[in-house]
């Protein structure tokens, strides 16, 4: 009697513990919504806050019905509430797709945006997922990627690479000498909100992955995963600060908040195995290296104007490579073959759906359109109508 | 001298500037006005229920310029801010009296 | 005395359970604000979040001292700690108001408003809790509502439709001719963010009214209530998408925002039966009808600038009545009394109320201060000082 | 085995308990943020936002390498996860250093602000940690804080008041004639949502410091925490809309956002032993209070833009000698000792470091930095560089 | 020709507007400005603190006529933005030499 | 009559508004717009990449005086507005033929 109500308790506290987690992953759909909507220029807000709320449902209904059942085909959970394990493994597909919506910002065409949702929730991201976290291919080499640096941040940004390489980059961008036009973003309080909400959401996606809580070891994963998550985010917006003003003389706040993302990418392929100490190195090389990403694709015209692709793909890539420094069970060739199949995977589906969505129906809106903002194109509501504009009349 | 008031869709700003520097002019003005004429307004949507909207955003350009120049300017304004489409806007040419420059106190044409 | 430290743990892991909810709850008082904010227009953007702090606190402090012991009497709890029930209990109360300030935004005093949220917190929300929550004759009757579709989301919005009716519309917006006049909301990122933290907060809501955890069955309800809650809301979200892009060929976020909520709303009333598949069901016409109910009401030249009424009241119906669907415990014919007395008293109450402030002190503020704008009037600071306003002169 | 499992689980419960209150008390810095990024001017806006998110991540990095091991020499946690109890301290710090940014704003240099940080967070936080929390002297004279009026908001805010008497008030507040003029906050929905997290996150700071959950005093003292904790500041709420509308006939929300802030830190020192009415009471004063200390240190013309120096030092102190109302355990005259100590560690040592810094780096911009703005200054980037503004042309 | 240049309240912006076109204007052109005058501004307070608030919200319209049309016009906006309040605005009447199109190049009568 | 058309640094309008007021003017209107001009912009970094800022924020104050007055107010103006800098500003002259006020519809010089 004593000993089945202990099981109940623990098999309730484990559930509460995935619920809460992934609550809070979903609170990080909200944090995409604002980063994104504070750094395109006024005209295109409207359009990304509608891709970022029906995305994110679009990914939940179409994982349930689909996405699921490919990832893993026999999810068998005898320790927590069946629902509770499909609740926080669904949230985070939206997390996937949350990140393309960034990159191709203020240029794409809503609807084929969405209906890229359907396919990416239904089949691209977990196809791959199932090969680690569905127990396959990868997992059986032993790749390891605790949170998902690749199988979710790698995962967005190789998608959204191909679409912005499809799509090309806003016109304004790079000028006829081949130099580079500064778009500033439009409301940089919504941006830092943004980063903070990924910030307090990230606890969720990082701490929840252990996926039990009810042990002392467990116990004591969790909470270095949630240290470590911090304290790379911390070191990747130290380093970040440091690096702009040495290049600009400048504290860059979008760069800054760019540097905070990329140390919590970078620690989510493997939160639990290091020394907080390491975590701070971690986090600090992924903030240098996102400001030289952001700065190098840039001189490729490839045109990003959150910095998706280097904040999660780049640093995404870093963070999976580094695991072996800390966990013992993984190796640097393994890690190497993972993210490279999961990159060729995902990108390569990617560019195939992008691009007969582009044959099909179009991905890009045209000139006029783009000057006039998505706004009015696809949504019909200003996201400030009473504000008067500065930039472009 | 005369002072030119050009009314012109706002995206083609840039060009009409560009334009006028090259052929001499030193400065000018900018000011984001709202216009209302033969272009008509649209009517937009917000939860089901239209709305129209009459006045449409235009920039306004105020150049002071010396009477010789007049001709030139306007050509050039004509020339850049020109769509073919109904609401390319329009060009006043106003006296303008006197000018000063108010760092040094310099006058007139010296002071464009 | 291994027995009794189990006692010990589940009486704190339920305690812990209740607190969380309750907090997610408080936040969506946050929600609402960011929500109301975003839609009016900005010369009424301080006043609108000045009621909803003020809401908030009179809500709590008033049902501390009488609406908690109006709807329970009795309040036996010792399976969790006493406050934790009271905690939770409470917040429900300051949504059920927070409904109503939306629906009476941009033209109502401040003050009338104040002093109908303390009759409202005292008794009117009470009294009809108590008729099922506390235990009275709706639960005898078998009346089901299981985290408050009526009880809390029909209740805010009888007493809204009450103020609205002697209120009257926003001057402006039906024109003489009869027409429909838009008058747009102000700041579309907070309308998005308001939502997105209305749907996070809602995992406490519906997670929370199960009201113990530390059983697998409690577990699993919970689960269940929050993947379903999710799925209705996301099934919402994409109606509305559907429906104004064929209506309007527009994405319209703010009728998308409603969606969301929509769905949120009508699987409250019985979050734990349905199969997920059939949440997404009952999500996605909540989303049809909040659409039609919006567009319907504004026929009507009822004016509620959010859509407060459409949104709880409306599909706060649809969504107890569709409870026997999946709930065997519940019958139709139970259901519609449920609401009708529900509806009644709330309605009624209220408009006695809002009649005698009207008499009293007046609940609308003059044409010149509408026009000027109730942040002048009522708070004599701007939202937005510095920035310049396109609309209005 | 049960017993083992029972620990084991009680132990996983005590450890998630701390993590989550430590993840809702890290969002109490995008609160900070969102609260001084509304009640700056806007071309301060980015450079606020900065200093929040950096500041953050030095208290973090300083006191994992440095802070944890000066306050806590011998942390000895058996009873959850040494990192939980890490992380929740670590949290606290960041808190006090963002009030210090809040009062200093629109005027004082980046770098040296920063530098600052590392300092208070290294070793003037911890030492006077270390005499309560740490188990020292304080603790050994019997002085109670429970959450930190004292440890946490009187010490951010005598940091901030030692910066403000050197660095002086912004140009243009105090007119030549003696006058106050206003510099009206740009923002006021980012104000009253950085209110909502701060009081949101509330739940985890108040609630957290019980640091254990797992038996039934320990649950109850919590949820007696958290609804004295919502009481208090309900109280406040409404002490201020009270006052203000009888002092000026408006309903000045930012400093009714400042009243629920004043509410929350009264009730900090001792949110557990107070009946539910006596938080009410304590957080009602503290919201009369904090109003009279903003026109006081204004008529001093010590010039705070967000209110830190009244909201969190000033009703700090009162929060602190109040304890002894309801908790026998602590005695007037030890709670005064407690505070002055803390006091005058922190003021002076903190004057002494804010000396250094001006005259080794300066701590002012200069004037014609100052009428530009931070954010060109030391950012590089607006805020919100779309939007024309009215003011300061 | 003649710019009419119009200080009005804002909220009569609509009223001038319908009134204009009424007697045949085609076109206008509007500002947000700020003026200040025997209308005096108030004091408003922030935290305690008073500030003044000396610069009120006006709507400029400019407006160009033929001359024919001058009376006509100033008498429609002075009988359509008037309220009888101190503030109620002013109308100043400034030559206009030369009008041009930009679409087509009419210039002056045509051109309006 | 006399329309002064002055662009200035915007944080001199408070100055130059007292010293017009000093002597005698009664009123004024103001507009904030952009201008460029013998002062030059700057380049602006943004996530690494440059951009130039063209336009520079002035103030354009509008002001009706009557004939006699205009040197006086020239003269306080450029007094006001003076920083010796680069880009203090430029005041223009026009005619102004009539001026109505639409409360009193009183004319020209009563009317200011
Ligand atoms: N009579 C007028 N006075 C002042 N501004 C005018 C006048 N007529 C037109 N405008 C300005 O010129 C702009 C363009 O005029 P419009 O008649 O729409 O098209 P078009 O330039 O093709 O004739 C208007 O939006 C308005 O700003
Ligand atoms: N001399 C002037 N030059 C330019 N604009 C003026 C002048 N006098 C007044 N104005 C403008 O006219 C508006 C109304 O003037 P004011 O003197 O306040 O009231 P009234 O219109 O009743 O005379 C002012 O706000 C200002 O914009
Ligand atoms: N020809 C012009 N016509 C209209 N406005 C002008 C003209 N030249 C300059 N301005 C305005 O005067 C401002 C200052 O002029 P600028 O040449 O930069 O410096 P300065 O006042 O020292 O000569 C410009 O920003 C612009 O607004």
């Amino acid at each position: 009697m004593e000993a089945q109500n202990l099981q109940q308790l623990t098999f309730a506290v484990d559930t509460f513990y995935l619920l809460i987690s992934g609550a809070l992953v979903m609170w990080m759909a909200a944090g995409f919504s604002m980063l994104e909507a504070g750094l395109v220029r006024s005209k295109n807000t409207t359009e990304i806050l509608t891709k970022n709320i029906v995305l994110y449902a679009i990914a939940c209904i179409v994982y349930l019905v689909i996405g699921y059942k490919v990832m893993y085909p026999d999810p068998s959970t005898s320790a927590y509430a069946a629902d509770a394990n499909f609740f926080f493994q669904m949230v985070f597909v939206a997390t996937a797709m949350s990140i393309v919506s960034g990159a191709v910002a203020e240029r794409m065409k809503l609807m084929s945006f969405l209906l890229f949702c359907v396919v990416l929730s239904a089949v691209i991201y977990p196809v791959q997922g199932l090969w680690t976290w569905g127990g396959g291919m990868l997992t059986e080499w032993g790749f390891v990627d605790f949170a998902g640096s690749s199988i979710v941040h790698l995962t967005g940004a190789s998608a959204a690479l191909a679409a912005v390489l499809l799509l090309g980059p806003r016109s304004g961008k790079y000028l006829s000498d081949g130099s580079i036009n500064a778009l500033p973003g439009s409301n940089m309080p919504l941006a830092a909100l943004g980063t903070f909400i990924l910030w307090f959401g990230w606890f969720g996606f990082n701490g929840g992955s252990q996926l039990a809580l009810s042990t002392v070891d467990d116990a004591n994963a969790i909470a270095r995963a949630m240290v470590n998550t911090n304290t790379s985010a911390a070191a990747g917006t130290i380093a970040t600060l440091l690096l702009t003003k040495l290049l600009w003389k400048k504290a860059d706040l979008t760069m800054i908040l760019n540097g905070a993302l990329a140390g919590l990418v970078a620690i989510t392929a493997q939160p639990v195995t290091p020394e907080p100490w390491l975590a701070a190195v971690i986090g600090f090389i992924a903030g240098l290296i996102v400001v030289l990403s952001i700065i190098g694709l840039d001189k490729l015209h490839i045109d990003d104007p959150v910095g998706a692709i280097s904040v999660h793909g780049v640093v995404g890539i870093f963070g999976t490579l580094v695991v072996p420094l800390s966990d013992d069970g993984a190796s640097f060739v393994i890690q190497l073959a993972g993210v490279g199949t999961i990159f060729c995977w995902v990108f390569f589906s990617s560019l195939i759906v992008w691009a007969i969505l582009k044959l099909v129906l179009g991905i890009r809106v045209t000139k006029e359109q783009e000057y006039i903002g998505l706004d009015q194109v696809d949504c019909g509501v200003e996201a400030y109508p009473e504000f008067t504009s500065k930039k472009d009349g | 001298m005369k002072m030119l008031v050009a009314l012109i869709k706002p995206f083609k700003l840039e060009d009409v500037k560009q334009a006028l520097f090259e052929i001499g002019c030193k400065g000018l003005t900018v000011t984001e006005v709202r216009g209302v004429g033969r272009q008509k307004g649209h009517t937009e949507l917000y939860r089901g229920a239209e709305y129209q909207v009459d006045f449409l955003p235009k920039m306004k350009i105020e150049l002071a310029v010396p009477d010789e120049t007049v001709e030139r300017a306007l050509e050039v304004v004509i020339a850049a801010a020109h769509t073919g489409n109904i609401g390319d806007g329009k060009i006043f040419v106003m006296p303008l009296e006197q000018c000063v420059r108010i760092r040094t106190g310099e006058t007139d044409q010296d002071a464009l």
